[in-house]
């Protein structure tokens, strides 16, 4: 700790190999709790169909998609994946608070775009995300990691593809990190 | 710095190459050799013919008669909504569907019990509860359901109470058969488990 | 293999960036320096590990046959002792043989077949008889189970096939069938003493409608009339 | 005697409060790697920052070989874990996207609610995008719903895939991830040289 409190301009994060081995043990006591993976991109899904049955109810139960989730016993936000997305926001306000990350409303971009542009681009990247989540039955910490973890071939397809073709579009879009 | 990082390349090398040794065999879920040894030592398995008769008679919906004589005898004659599963071919996938089904009660029938027992032994060697040995088997049946003894008259009153309970289910299993003929062809539940309990979840 | 093109790829793109990013050195960031907690928290991942092999139980007996092979194990003339064996054995002609009595102690006590040792069948699980099994499977020496009836010891004896004891066998009829027909266990054939088999044509007597007014009496003697007729069949069980 | 609670050994009255703790812990780990920051997610496909590759293989394998050794123990049941299905044609295509959205976006779902807690405008901004794609999705459903119950190939593992054994694809990641450690530790002061300023 106190290494890393002598440079004050060095981001004070985890030694990544630490995350990573915390994050595994994560996973393998989820997986030993539960005998499921962890998950985000099924929270969203959840307040998707509930905003669609609140304002809705009669579309909701049409859409052959949503009506999947929808159950007379209970809004589909009494769901596990919603529960722990809400400890993942909570998590992350106490590790910013911790290490002193937690700061005024700002965006984060690249010296060669303007905040605008970013938003822009983070709003298309999340519209893709989401389409993409629901076809790939899980995002990066559902189907990815935890499928992986658990021997899951399509979890594993999933991981290699995501990184794959990231990586290949990648170099149109250097401007925007870079 | 680099010497930290080494060692930890080393130590998870290990850890994973480890699992090579530890996963050697393919592992079936089974029941610990000890621990069904220890199930077999006791009785508990074992119903007599009375009471599945009474099973029948109430149309008790949990009952489930697995009947492993062969299939030839199996078609001469057969208990009500008895299933044939012949012991060869016990542990078939789809002849294992039939059990583990919840609230249901499983009865071995065999001529014996000698038969029944054994496949008793085999599936619960595959982790299946609610099974039970009719005792004495379909030759016992006989004797006791379809042609009852009348207990000597120093007996019990339990024995005679025995007596005309098997009395009375001698007319239903033997008188009541040209009714029951029909309804008992119609009614041949085949009730089969869903598939994998396991955890869903999902992202 | 997915990775390799995936790898080389990334290669190619860092050094394809080396012209768009001309800036100053920095070095590595402090917190990627020194994995000493990594180094911990491994540890730890390891601890557990070890805590798990040493805590994991060691099973006393383990299945050596599969599913299948037990079946087949079933039907293995030679894992049956036949009471003609063991006329053999009691006049002193196979004296490889142990005879295990798995009733208790006070049935045991109240007549037993003679040489034969009691070990109830709630003692079969402990450590000190399973040993003993091990050493007569190692002389090469017959051990066989009896119960009260055939049925007692089936159980048991099923058990220790399938956990690799090819030694143990079943005396086919149990006890009641030896002190029945002690005297002259010799001149018996297999269709005496075999299970499985249907004593009664089951079709006929079930569905006699007229039978309501069948005497007790004179059914109980049809059946010993009828007794062993159907030693045609083939009983699917080898005992 | 695991998982527990499929296995009934914790009440399923739990599950809720436990769903929360463990949202806690991963919320906390993502954040303390340095997730909230879209640009050290980025940098994986850069070659400046590789942090999203060490923690995630690191976390792969870690669980990958922890489960095995779980399995020899008794402690955990391999035949009751939910294994993910998959459906090979629209995961695929839907991972295509994702990678998309992902070098655009920056972030991933997870790592855009940690992004918000902190007080990211641009992780804000994704997760309305998730909501949106996934409304987008579920209302013009009808038009791929084929394509997306296609190609389904059940729960299986890589070992019904391929009749490898697990512990040998458990030692070929360990393998392939140590080896991207080291090869991308170089490539990484590489890159950094020829950045002027570097604190995201």
């Amino acid at each position: 700790m106190n290494v890393q409190n002598s440079t004050n301009n060095q981001p004070k994060y985890l030694n990544p190999y630490f995350g990573g081995v915390l994050l595994g043990l994560l996973v393998l006591l989820t997986v030993y709790i539960t005998g499921r993976g962890l998950g985000a991109s099924g929270a969203v899904k959840s307040a998707v169909v509930t905003t669609t049955e609140t304002f809705a109810p009669d579309h909701a139960r049409d859409n052959a998609y949503e009506s999947k989730f929808v159950s007379d016993d209970h809004s589909p936000m009494y769901n596990w994946l919603v529960f722990e997305s809400l400890g993942i926001f909570f998590g992350g306000l106490l590790s910013g608070l911790l290490f002193g990350r937690v700061k005024k409303f700002r965006t984060e971009h690249s010296p060669k775009i303007t905040s605008k542009t970013r938003l822009i681009v983070a709003l298309i990247g999340g519209v893709l995300f989401g389409i993409g989540s629901q076809f790939g039955r899980g995002c990066t910490s559902g189907a990815a990691l935890s499928g992986s973890a658990t021997f899951a071939f399509g979890g594993v397809l999933v991981m290699l593809t995501i990184f794959g073709s990231a990586y290949a579009f990648a170099y149109f879009f250097r401007k925007l990190w870079i | 710095m680099n010497r930290n990082y080494i060692f930890l390349t080393i130590l998870m090398l290990v850890l994973a190459t480890g699992t090579l040794f530890v996963n050697k065999t393919i592992k079936l879920k089974q029941v610990e050799p000890q621990q069904l040894l220890m199930e077999i030592v006791q009785p508990t398995r074992y119903v007599n013919t009375d009471l599945v008769a009474k099973m029948i008679i109430q149309n008790d919906p949990s009952l489930e008669l697995i009947d492993v004589r062969s299939a030839n005898e199996f078609g001469k004659f057969s208990l009500t909504n008895a299933i044939n599963i012949p012991l060869d071919s016990l542990i078939n996938e789809s002849s294992l569907d039939y059990f583990g089904i919840p609230g249901t009660k499983v009865v071995f029938i065999s001529n014996d019990d000698i038969e029944a027992d054994q496949a008793w032994v085999l599936t619960k060697r595959l982790g299946f509860n609610s099974i039970y040995v009719m005792k004495g088997g379909l030759n016992r049946w006989m004797e006791t359901i379809i042609q009852p003894q009348k207990p000597s008259d120093d007996s019990p009153l339990t024995a005679f109470e025995t007596y005309e309970f098997r009395n009375g289910a001698r007319l239903y299993f033997t008188g009541a058969k040209i009714d029951n003929e029909e309804t008992g062809k119609v009614k041949v539940v085949v009730r089969r488990k869903k598939k994998s309990a396991a955890a869903s979840g999902g992202c | 293999m997915k990775i390799l093109p995936k790898d080389t790829f990334l290669i190619l793109c860092v050094f394809g960036l080396d012209s768009f990013i001309t800036r100053k050195i920095q070095k590595m960031h402090v917190h990627e320096l020194n994995p000493w907690r990594t180094l911990i928290a491994l540890s730890v991942f390891i601890v557990i590990l070890i805590v798990g092999f040493l805590t994991m139980h060691k099973p006393l007996l383990k299945y050596e046959v599969d599913m299948k092979q037990s079946m087949e194990e079933l039907k293995k003339p030679d894992a049956c002792f036949s009471p003609v064996e063991l006329n053999e054995f009691l006049n002193k002609k196979n004296q490889n043989v142990v005879l295990f009595d798995i009733r208790d102690n006070f049935t045991f006590g109240q007549g037993h077949i003679p040489g034969a040792e009691n070990i109830s069948a709630n003692e079969l699980t402990q450590e000190k008889n399973i040993k003993r099994l091990e050493d007569l499977k190692e002389n090469g020496t017959t051990v066989v189970l009896y119960g009260e009836d055939q049925l007692q010891a089936n159980g048991p004896w099923m058990l220790f096939r399938q956990v690799g004891f090819d030694n143990v066998k079943i005396l086919l009829g149990g006890y009641q069938y030896y002190i029945q027909h002690k005297d002259n266990l010799a001149d018996k054939t297999e269709s005496d003493f075999k299970k499985g088999v249907p004593r009664y044509n089951f079709a006929e007597i079930a569905s006699r409608n007229n039978n309501t007014q069948v005497n007790s009496e004179t059914a109980a003697k049809k059946s010993v009339v009828v007794r062993r007729k159907k030693k045609a069949v083939a009983a699917a069980g080898g005992c | 005697m695991g998982p527990l609670i499929p296995n009934g050994f914790i009440p399923g009255d739990w599950n809720f409060v436990i769903a929360i703790l463990l949202g806690i812990a991963f919320g906390f780990i993502l954040e303390a790697s340095g997730f909230s920051s879209s640009r050290n997610i980025t940098g994986v496909f850069y070659g400046y920052n590789f942090v999203v590759l060490r923690v995630f293989f690191t976390a792969v394998i870690v669980a990958m070989v922890g489960l095995l050794y779980f399995d020899y123990f008794g402690w955990i049941d391999l035949a009751k874990i939910f294994i993910l299905p998959t459906y090979l044609g629209p995961m695929l295509v839907g991972s295509v996207i994702m990678g998309l959205g992902f070098i655009l976006g920056g972030f991933c779902p997870g790592t855009s609610f940690t992004a918000i807690a902190i007080g990211k405008i641009d992780g804000l901004v994704f997760t309305v995008g998730l909501y949106l794609g996934i409304f987008i999705f579920a209302e013009s459903f009808p038009l791929f719903a084929d394509f997306y119950n296609s190609g389904n190939m059940g729960n299986v593992t890589l070992t019904d895939v391929t009749g490898i054994a697990a512990p040998w694809f458990a030692l070929a990641f360990t393998f392939i991830a140590l080896a991207a450690f080291w090869g991308t530790m170089f490539i990484e002061k590489r890159v950094r040289k020829n950045i002027k300023e570097y604190k995201f």
